[in-house]
């Protein structure tokens, strides 16, 4: 947890809206574990003023090079689209808590949804290289074929992965959740890792919750200080109160969290 | 400091500040969080989160929203309650070495009087009376924009503790400057202004309020002219200490308040932005009074020039 | 207008307009200006600068200054007079077919009726009475901070012409629905909000204002999540029609006001920025009723979902 | 006046804090008269907001080329000064009113202090065509030699050029304004043109109603609009009220402008 500097070396545009950002950053790729985010600033002026959150996809230590998939939702966003390679980004990481591992022979099954796949390539990556090695299992769902974005990358690090799309242009037709049920019948997962939209989530929260598999989450909210300060970052806790996703989070078990209040409005 | 270094040192109500730059409520947590970033050693003072008698859960999520240069907050008070504060959060504070000023909220003037006196203990240095939290209903808000209860309120928070009483005002008034005086009259030993401006954004793809509270309270840059405004015309009012504060990103925005009458500067939302800003901000008003011969800051409070 | 799309007229006190979109006072000048620029036919309405009884020079310079995601303003009422105005700037303004609105400002009550009833003339459409031009003392604010004053200023308005009446409020206050309130109490036919917030910025190497005036009025971005808030309290308070405006540059910031409970909405600021605003309002409008459905723009009026 | 794109081709760093801007833009190329200005917008979002007015310095209509001078003072200049080549702009141009033309026997006298000279190098550039040509004479003042950017085509277009700097790093050591009484001693001319800061046009106004020299001066002020529309613009009128620098403006004849009033508090 410290603040870096990162410079982009190279900026690609892997799906519609959505782009890989290279970053030469050593000590964020050093550091970051998988399920952590960086706090990054674009640009030096007022607009946009707060920083924005990204998780780390994938780093290279001995490169000093970070990985970071956007999607552009909004101006921030669609600034960094627009940068050129060799712009530099003041950033804040890593931060927040991580994924929590499993035993080494776990069987793991990974649940992404849209470009909650970044922190979901990063722990599977991770688990490529544990000993003994857990065996991982991959879901990864969106609307379209679009937002299936840095696919392969997740295929290639996972023992069995299916893609899914809500409209069949790729993979499987229907939701990343029914494929999970599915899975989940088929051969029961010693525990599920899931990043994607709170709908989705909540979602798996409950097959999970049913099945009784135990089941981490990544969660998103708005950010202000991205380090613990301002509490804005709040998301409904288990028992009551809220939590933070900077810093109890980004990654929750499925216990701390209170799935009924996080249901979409 | 070499001999030619210029004085930044500020007093406020008794609290002595080695430079006028401290934290706003709020925004910098307890400041452990910022260990990382930030020399918190180097401050004039830090001010903790709102306190309240018991712990409070805060807001519904989503609690912070960007607008144009500024954003919008609806936190709700969360905070561990008075007790706990003084437990665990005021010995992490004191480890820094610099005078803490405990902002206190409060749901009716007994509620204040009784945090005022539970929190005059060894190791807080002052009291921020928040009477104009924006975010919960029937509270801050309620006081800050009555003359009358500002004094009474104000009144019984100075008889309740030895310590200097801040009355931290809400900007969401008719005339500042007659709350502002109400305050002085009931006995308080400085003011901070400015707090938030209510405000409120939509999300009209959704068509709904982006935070869970549906309404905010907008701080930032956007608001600094409105702060500076409120600093200038209630500093030709009154004689007390004001603790300016509102979108302060850089020195030479903490200098527009201390030209407008501010003998501190309070930072905020800036830190989110820029973890350094405070000390960003030490170092530029150093060089500027270097720049401009200015031996003692206390010699730029209020000396805007009007013809 | 193909068969489909969607149906953005709307009625103000009786105005009708074949759009939601008008000019805000001060900011097109009498139209003219902006013609190599912008098809001024398009608008739902023009609002004229502040027309005054007599001429008016202005304030001394300078005059504006930007701030974080704003502006601010004190021009000062700068006008020809009302004669001046009737004789040479209306016929202008009615070349372009749309309705004309006429913003008026008195130093009395006596004064606000007697240009009621001067403007009460072919060619004006209706009439906006600027309680709240914050640049010039002891005029505008005075009225519109106090709803006493509101009240009777309003009554005196209404009584002295046939015109719908619109209320131009202040965002100065500490309890806009009261203004408001009294407004709507003495007969005014709609309300517009929000003028501008009174601000001030410091040239800190000058040690000055930046405005000849010292302070000016706050607009732009930055003020528009005050203003929407204001628009969505007020909305809740009282039944005739909304004028929203307040740092709207694009058709998304004009549907917050709406869904807000703004009738229509008016673009000041952004004019400066990016003349043809007005225009990819209009038709961004029309585009998000296509893409959600709705066919007359009139069923987003307050339809912000609360829960 | 219209509204136009100007895509940036070249820009030079022409002296320390002075950034030359060669655009291409063949409406405001075709159509820019000496001492108009065009309005710039410096990005798409709110920081800064406001457009920023600059003068024409020169233009190539045949090549469709515009050139701008800009001295980085705050935000937006700082901002330009990092454009890359290709960049895009859109301005509003060209605006107010330039130069009235001398008699064309005439001894003309330029009269510029610091980045005030680009209205003067386009006034120069015009003269130098004019038929028959008036005899042209510069003074170009500036605090230091740094103050003096695009000199030498200032010079190259003027019979007779003086440089003067406060400190003397370049041309005479003083003030632009003691050149021009001396130089109005040796040579009346029978007309001034001045454009530079408020201290310097109030002083030259002065000596030029002395010697009863007719004056025109480019004036500055902070803008809304550019178009006549806000009001914020205004500077003193002579008889009283005050006068739009983006419409009447920003070249105003000595008489049309109080100077009293004028005189920086
Ligand atoms: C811990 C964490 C990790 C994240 N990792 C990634 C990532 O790896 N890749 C990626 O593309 N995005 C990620 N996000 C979301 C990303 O932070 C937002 O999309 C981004 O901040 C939007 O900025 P903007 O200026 O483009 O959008 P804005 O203009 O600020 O907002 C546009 C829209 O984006 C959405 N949005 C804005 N901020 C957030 C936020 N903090 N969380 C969720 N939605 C938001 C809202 O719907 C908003 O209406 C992450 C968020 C969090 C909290
Ligand atoms: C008609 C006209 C022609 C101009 N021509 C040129 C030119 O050819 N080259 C050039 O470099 N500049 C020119 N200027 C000045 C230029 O417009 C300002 O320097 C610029 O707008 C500053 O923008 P900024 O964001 O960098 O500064 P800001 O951050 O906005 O302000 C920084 C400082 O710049 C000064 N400033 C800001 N705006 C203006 C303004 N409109 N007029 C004068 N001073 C201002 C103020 O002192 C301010 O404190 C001209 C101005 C006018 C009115
Ligand atoms: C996230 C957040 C939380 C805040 N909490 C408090 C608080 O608990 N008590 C209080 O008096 N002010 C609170 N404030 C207001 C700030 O202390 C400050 O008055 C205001 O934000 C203006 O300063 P700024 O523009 O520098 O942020 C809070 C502000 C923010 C942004
Ligand atoms: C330069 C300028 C001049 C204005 N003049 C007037 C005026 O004469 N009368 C009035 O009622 N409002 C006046 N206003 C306020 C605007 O009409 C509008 O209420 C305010 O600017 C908020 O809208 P905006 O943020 O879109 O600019 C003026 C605003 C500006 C920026
Ligand atoms: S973003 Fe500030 S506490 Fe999490
Ligand atoms: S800048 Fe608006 S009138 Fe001149």
């Amino acid at each position: 947890m410290a603040r870096a500097v990162a410079i982009l070396k190279r900026r690609e545009n892997v799906a519609p809206g959505h782009y890989l950002l290279e970053l030469s950053c050593p000590e964020i790729a050093r550091s970051a574990e998988p399920g952590q985010f960086v706090h990054l600033r674009v640009g030096d002026g007022t607009d946009p003023l707060l920083r924005r959150p990204f998780s780390v996809m994938l780093t290279r230590p001995s490169a000093g090079e970070v990985q970071v998939l956007v999607r552009t939702v909004g101006r921030g966003t669609e600034l960094i689209a627009d940068h050129e390679v060799g712009t530099r980004y003041d950033l804040l990481g890593p931060l927040g808590h991580g994924w929590r591992l499993p035993e080494a022979t776990e069987n793991v099954m990974l649940v992404a949804g849209g470009v909650g796949v970044a922190p979901l390539i990063f722990l599977a990556d991770h688990l490529r290289t544990a000993e003994p090695k857990p065996y991982v299992r991959a879901i990864f769902g969106g609307a379209t074929e679009d937002a299936l974005a840095c696919w392969t990358e997740f295929a290639s690090r996972c023992e069995e992965f299916t893609a899914v799309t809500e409209d069949g242009t790729a993979g499987e037709t229907g939701m990343a959740t029914d494929v999970l049920a599915s899975e989940i019948e088929r051969d029961r997962p010693d525990r599920v890792y899931a990043c994607g939209p709170d709908a989705m989530l909540v979602v798996v929260a409950g097959i999970c919750r049913q099945a009784e598999v135990a089941m981490q989450a990544s969660m998103e909210q708005w950010m202000g200080c991205g380090v613990g300060a301002c509490l804005g970052c709040a998301i409904p806790a288990a028992g009551g109160g809220y939590v933070r996703v900077c810093t109890e989070g980004p990654v929750f078990a499925a216990e701390e969290i209170d799935w009924e209040r996080m249901t979409p409005r | 400091m070499t001999g030619s270094s210029p004085d930044l040192s500020v007093e406020i109500a008794g609290i002595r500040m080695k430079n006028p730059v401290m934290s706003a409520s709020g925004t910098l947590g307890y400041g452990t969080e910022y260990e990382p970033y930030l020399d918190l050693s180097a401050l004039g003072a830090m001010v903790t989160k709102a306190v309240t008698l018991e712990p409070r859960e805060g807001n519904r999520p989503p609690r912070v929203r960007e607008t144009p240069a500024g954003m919008l907050n609806a936190i709700g008070l969360q905070n561990p309650g008075a007790e706990a504060f003084i437990e665990e959060k005021l010995p992490e504070m004191r480890r820094f070495g610099v005078p803490v000023i405990a902002n206190i909220s409060g749901r009716s003037i007994e509620e204040f009087a009784t945090l005022a006196e539970m929190l005059s203990v060894e190791g807080v240095d002052g009291l921020e009376v928040n009477i104009s939290c924006p975010n919960v209903e029937e509270e801050g808000m309620y006081f800050g924009v009555d003359c009358e209860l500002t004094g009474e309120l104000t009144a019984a928070v100075v008889a309740a503790t030895e310590l200097p009483v801040i009355v931290k005002l809400s900007p969401n008034v008719t005339d500042i400057c007659a709350i502002a005086r109400a305050a002085t009259e009931a006995g308080a030993d400085a003011l901070s202004l400015v707090n938030t401006l209510v405000g409120m954004s939509i999300d009209v793809e959704a068509r709904r309020p982006h935070l869970g509270n549906i309404t905010g309270g907008l701080s930032g840059p956007a608001i600094r002219p409105v702060a500076v405004r409120m600093v200038w015309e209630v500093a030709r009012e009154v004689d007390i200490p004001i603790i300016g504060m509102g979108g302060i990103m850089a020195a030479g925005h903490a200098l527009e308040f201390i030209l407008a009458g501010a003998t501190a500067v309070a930072v905020g939302t800036a830190n989110f932005v820029e973890p350094a800003t405070m000390q960003q901000v030490i170092d530029g008003l150093a060089s500027y009074c270097r720049r401009h011969g200015v031996s003692r800051i206390t010699e730029l409070v209020g000396a805007l020039e009007i013809d």
